[in-house]
């Protein structure tokens, strides 16, 4: 019964050989330098953290790229990345953020958000806790969107080279309708609607950073728009062109439209919806909440007859229940944004030179 | 919101429009001008202009305080957060007034760390939790804002705080309006004071306008109706041949001011025999620099400032626009070589500033629009 | 931080700190934020009292009987107006 | 002949209307926390830094999303992030790294890449001369790949939070063959090649930071690859498997093959290509080119019998002209990657815990 | 790669392997101890047992200068990186040792600044570069690396370069040799030398071996065929029953070693009268120390340092894997709970550590793999 | 930075710094680096002398005379190798 030492060894070896197929565990509390060196700390950081939270058949096969079947149409593509700090605020997390934001370019193109990708690049020390919590958000954001993380990148910068964590999301959608949306298709007697209430992301995050000491019942509006948005184009011919107001707010969409289409945009600002909070400290820090980022928000411009249709089918939502018709289209002056104020009186809405608002997605 | 939603009614505005127009004698041109930046803005961001009758015409004074002061003085802040060490901090609004080579951002992206605060007090509080850093706070503003820069100098120094220091660049209003009356090109029918610097000197220094040089003075809340009140006021006493300083704004400004506000600049500061204001050129006795007993947390102090006078550009007509003789659009290169990517004065920087707020809100034909709105 | 430094905001005083006298909490539509309030400490605002806010400081306190009788004043020729307007429209109609 | 105020303030607001239509121009010399903003800066930073030099119809549109037509079929997509340091190195910078690092992908992912999106992070301070060097290596790379970058994104962190410039890109492709690629494909009796001497890339990073003081004639290998892959595909039926021997380099990739398929890896140390000076330079820092990144090399996995094939067809191609069959793959001992050593001996090649050279890609 | 690639050949391999098999007495069990990690790691990089008749056992020694750092001292570096405006600069092979509570690359994702340098003379480049930062150098390996670091140090002294300093961790080789030979659990057959040490100490410090222990002792070469060649004399030695000290490395270890280089350490640093070995406990005389006159760049000086013992992990067996006793693989915990990324013990850490180096390159049936590879 | 300081490599001598007679270039396999001399102060190396590297500093000279004897030493070792094998073979055929 006595066992060679060769045959001991062989027992250490089959041994080891169980313990490395066990399933990959990060042991370490924070992010070093060796998660993003491509070696086994890597494997670990992909397997144990991305893999367990945003796993799905085309992700697991960690292969350069996802390959999936597509029928004959047209496919949006987008990209953007998120810098936002704090990385938690009041509503969500820079992870469901980063789903959102995409899903939302997708669905302001037009189509219905199909994939997307995710690149990380983390800095050194960033708490593992931590991007465990915002890995498990862009999971539920990615369910509650349908859609799937199919493939993913990630980075360790030294410390110092980054603010703990910044996100890339890259997406694709298919357009499964036939209508050619651009901000440039904009016409005279378009109304131009807004989904929501404005300027709640940027606030929130504004005063998650506790610089200002100001407290407000206020969480972001971040949320995915495609369901909102699939709805009106279903039910209402005659959209033109959407847009999802991020950074820059309403007035730098509407901006872009005055400037792409070569009309005016007449913009009640009795009509914009504003919740008091926002307000509140929109009034105390001297901006205006029309250039306020919104997360969940969107702008439509739809044919003037089809205004009403349009306002009732996004009210049918819930993240359209506050849906407004905020303005119109007119030919002159061309270019410029004008909005009629509270007050009675006319003034330009121009782009921003620098926002007062930095890092906010 | 209370105090301020009752004071932006659209209905409001219209009777007393109506009613400022009936005032106007028929032939006669009104000139009123607002002092204060505050007030400009007010007046583009609301459109109040479009209830004003084409005979009265409001011209902006030099109530900004961004917009008055000097290059050498946005280079001395430069040079004091390029020192080791230093985190210099400031409002929002002086982030983009140009120096001789660059804005705070620029200066930023060149390698300094100045950042914006909402109060002087922020500034101490960040030198509470960075005692590695040496905090500057960069204060300007005229009498409204001096108070809280005194008050904040005085918690420093019972704290014991020695990372911290003022630039100091306040300056004081009565001198500028001064400048203003003795300036020959200008005819002026009254003047709306500004109402936030009176919460801090009340009425009474105005006097001498009405008493002195026969002009009516309307201090002034900073709503849209505040400042068409005023306008009214202005225009009654005008019809009734009255020159007096008459108090819009009284919810707000205590006919004396307040005597803790000016105790606090008191001790903190005193007046320089004379500064530099943009466009304006020196002045006597209208600015604040810190007393002696607080030189330690005098940043003009405690660093070597260069100090250099830097002439105001070539182009520049900002003077003439502080002083209301011209209107924004009437300077050589606005909206062309000076829009707020490229000022190229300090009136196209800050938001109170008559260019800027003529550029980003009121730069539009108002009839071709009147036009449209009603199609 | 916002760009407007001159800015003075109207907010109500919702209470005083208990260890540090000097400190308030204002509220200004729904958001509330710490403010310095050393500068009124000759007349000092109670919790429901009504401050000008700059710069983080409370400047004055609002003097509600004013703004009523401003408000007054507003309203009146308000009221008046549209009576003229209403009269005019009556004389046309006539 | 005297004309009113009216008419002058009238003129002045047309020739603002004017200057305010010329072409975009960046006039800062450094980045600032207000190009990325959302406003004026930012709108002309994309127009006179971006467009000009990427624009094409798709993202001249600046719509969220860009909306192209496909056909039916399979399609690849694919991210990375690209934080290398130093940006500029011999061969290359980081913005034909990020072009031909995710046309890569692609390409391995046995797909023709098709379109790019690109998402910059940019840290205050960084020199817009650099920036725009960046965006012009990208055109000439995605022009030399036959890619077009359809969408971006902006970014601004404050100084201190990036390391002047960090990239996404991900990118889309099309499969136009029916193989289905895989590492977990690979089965005894399969060779595996290189297209190339190793390690070039993450050398020449490690000697362009500067700390070592060490000079070689020598430049990064990163190409695209996409020529070389769609030739092999098209000439060679048997190929198993495709991979980009990126971070982690070949002894990565080859633990990727051993660890999916649960096979053997036997490979022949004395048939690996490196080139003499990635060879001084490793024996120098005591580090082994098995696992130096490169971006534009790839290693094969191909049916035994159609290996000389394979290496013939890869020879053809400017970029395989060095390749070579490096090994070959086994049944046993399973999960295992096993070098034969040069001086005839044998040992494991295993996943580094993590890598003596970070920030290669 | 000259003097390399000669020394690389597979077929001389093939020839010294017979010739060495051909030395072996039938029925005799040969061990030899490589002193140096450097062999170890070369023996399992290329494979060289698979050339061994089975008969032949190499064992690995204490000489792998990491292996043999104490927790404590990690503890103590991490504990100099944790003080402000610290640079702490170390060889690669540091980054990965486990302290009590994390290695360096732990220690810098929590907050300290711990940078790899290729050479001292980097370090001391750095604390050039960066005058508001403290540079420490993190020193540790024998006789071959602590010339490297007393050039350094007399570089700074000369360039009166104060923000540098040394934390001094070099050990010396004979005692440790010595710890072995008087360790009762271990029968050797003979050893080979270190090389790279001797190039600095010459051969005469092993003498003692021959002489007074009767074990033969070839200082070897650092490719696989100077391992070889050193295994075949070693071998033809005990045939002839000779037991002396050979050079197989002539090429380059001089037999009196580099007399500049010993003037170097000795004008730098002196013996400590002890020093704590990983697993192998204090050792008498077995380390260096900065002299007085450099006071001003040792590290152990200038920084108030814990210099606490932390007792070795009770699963770790380093000490007996150290010294020969334990094949790396006969430790418990080895490859299961102790792995290159959950090293329990040092010598898993290190390159140059015999457990590391089986673990990376010889984990597997050669037996078998034979069979595969011949199929 | 690799993993190995106690790697001892080979480099050849191209040049001595004519400022700083303490530093020399070395080349290694196609690669050159600036490296510290001054342990070698008593035998200064020149150009076309090989040398010895470890952490930066050259550590010994590399003698010709010794290697060229460990070659030959080898190298007949591996000709007596082939010779036996070829005789093996040989006395097989047979
Ligand atoms: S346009 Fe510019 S330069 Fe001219 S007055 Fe206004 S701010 Fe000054
Ligand atoms: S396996 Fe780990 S604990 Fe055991 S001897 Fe090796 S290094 Fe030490
Ligand atoms: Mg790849
Ligand atoms: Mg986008
Ligand atoms: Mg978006
Ligand atoms: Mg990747
Ligand atoms: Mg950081
Ligand atoms: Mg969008
Ligand atoms: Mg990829
Ligand atoms: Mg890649
Ligand atoms: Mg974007
Ligand atoms: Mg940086």
């Amino acid at each position: 019964m006595s066992i060679t030492p060769t045959e001991r060894e062989q027992r250490v070896l089959d041994r080891i050989d169980q313990v490395r197929r066990r399933p990959a565990r990060v042991r370490e509390e924070r992010v070093t330098l060796a998660h993003g060196s491509g070696g086994k700390a890597t494997k670990n950081l992909i397997e144990a953290v991305f893999l367990a939270s945003l796993g799905n058949p085309l992700l697991d096969r960690l292969e350069d790229g996802a390959v999936f079947p597509v029928d004959a149409g047209r496919l949006a593509l987008t990209t953007d990345s998120f810098v936002v700090s704090p990385l938690f605020f009041p509503g969500g997390n820079i992870g469901d953020l980063a789903v959102n934001g995409t899903v939302n370019d997708l669905a302001v193109s037009g189509a219905r958000p199909l994939h997307l990708t995710a690149g990380f690049i983390l800095e050194e020390g960033f708490p593992i806790a931590d991007l465990t919590g915002i890995v498990a958000s862009m999971a539920a954001a990615a369910r509650a969107a349908g859609v799937r993380i199919v493939a993913g990148d990630t980075k360790v910068v030294q410390r110092g080279k980054a603010d703990g964590c910044y996100i890339n999301t890259a997406g694709i959608g298919v357009v499964e309708h036939d209508v050619a949306l651009g901000v440039d298709t904009a016409r005279p007697g378009d109304a131009v609607l807004v989904s929501g209430p404005i300027g709640a992301h940027g606030v929130t995050i504004m005063l998650a950073r506790g610089e200002l000491d100001i407290d407000a019942d206020l969480v972001s509006d971040t949320a995915p728009v495609h369901e909102l948005v699939a709805g009106l184009l279903a039910a209402v011919p005659g959209v033109r062109a959407l847009r999802d107001a991020t950074r820059g707010g309403v007035a730098t969409i509407l901006n872009e439209i005055a400037e792409a289409a070569n009309v005016a945009v007449l913009v009640d600002e009795a009509a914009v919806p504003v919740q008091a909070p926002v307000r509140g400290a929109c009034e105390l820090l001297g901006i205006d909440p029309l250039y306020v980022a919104c997360e969940g928000r969107i702008v439509v411009v739809v044919d003037g007859a089809a205004a009403d249709e349009a306002l009732a089918v996004l009210r049918t939502h819930p993240l359209g229940a506050q849906a407004a018709v905020i303005g119109r289209i007119a030919a002159d002056p061309p270019g410029l944004v004008l909005l009629n104020t509270a007050f009675g009186g006319t003034r330009i809405v121009d782009l921003l030179v620098g926002d007062p608002l930095p890092r906010i997605c | 919101m209370r105090f301020v939603d009752e004071f932006r009614d659209a209905s409001t505005a219209r009777a007393l429009a109506a009613k400022i127009s009936k005032l106007c004698e028929p032939g006669r041109h009104y000139k009123f001008m607002e002092v204060c930046g505050g007030h400009t803005h007010t007046i583009y961001k609301h459109g109040l202009e479009d209830y004003l009758p084409d005979n009265i015409t409001l011209v902006h004074g030099p109530g900004c305080p961004v917009c008055v002061i000097p290059m050498g003085r946005v280079d001395d802040a430069i040079h004091i957060a390029r020192q080791p060490g230093v985190l210099m901090t400031s409002f929002g609004d002086m982030m983009r007034v140009p120096g001789s080579d660059g804005n705070f951002f620029d200066s930023n992206a060149a390698g300094t760390n100045i950042r914006m605060v909402y109060s002087p007090l922020d500034s101490l509080k960040i030198a509470r939790q960075h005692p590695d850093l040496h905090v500057v706070f960069m204060a300007i503003g005229f009498e409204t804002t001096a108070p809280s820069t005194a008050m904040t100098v005085l918690r420093a120094a019972e704290e014991g705080i020695d990372n911290f220091s003022v630039f100091c660049n306040h300056v004081t209003i009565i001198p500028a309006i001064k400048a203003i009356l003795d300036s020959p090109d200008l005819r002026l029918d009254g003047f709306l004071g500004p109402g936030h610097v009176s919460t801090v000197i009340g009425c009474r220094p105005y006097e001498f306008i009405a008493r002195d040089h026969g002009k009516p003075v309307v201090v002034a809340g900073f709503e849209p109706l505040d400042i068409l009140q005023s306008i009214y006021l202005l225009m009654r006493q005008l019809r009734q041949g009255r020159a007096e300083v008459e108090n819009q704004y009284a919810r707000v400004v205590p006919w004396d001011g307040n005597p803790v506000a000016l105790r606090a600049i008191n001790a903190v500061m005193e007046p320089r025999p004379y500064f530099e204001w943009r466009g304006l050129g020196f002045i006597s006795h209208s600015a604040m620099r810190m007393r002696d007993r607080y030189a330690g947390l005098d940043a003009e102090r405690r660093f070597d400032l260069p100090g250099v006078r830097v002439a105001d550009p070539k182009a520049c007509q900002c003077g003439e626009v502080l002083k209301g003789v011209l209107k924004p659009w009437e300077c050589k290169v606005f909206g062309t070589a000076c829009t707020p990517e490229t000022p190229i004065g300090t009136c196209m920087v800050s938001p109170e500033g008559a260019c800027a707020a003529y550029y980003n809100f009121g730069r539009f034909d108002r009839r071709r629009v009147r036009e449209v709105s009603r199609a | 931080m916002g760009d407007r430094m001159c800015l003075g905001i109207p907010g109500e005083i919702i209470e005083i700190r208990q260890d540090r006298p000097d400190l308030a909490t204002v509220a200004v539509s729904g958001v509330k934020r710490a403010i310095n309030i050393g500068l009124l400490a000759d007349d000092p605002p109670l919790p429901g009292d009504w401050v000008l806010i700059h710069v983080g400081f409370a400047l004055s306190k609002i003097d509600e009987d004013e703004a009523a009788a401003a408000m007054e004043f507003l309203e009146d020729i308000g009221q008046s107006y549209v009576d003229e307007v209403a009269a005019l429209r009556e004389s046309d109609i006539d």
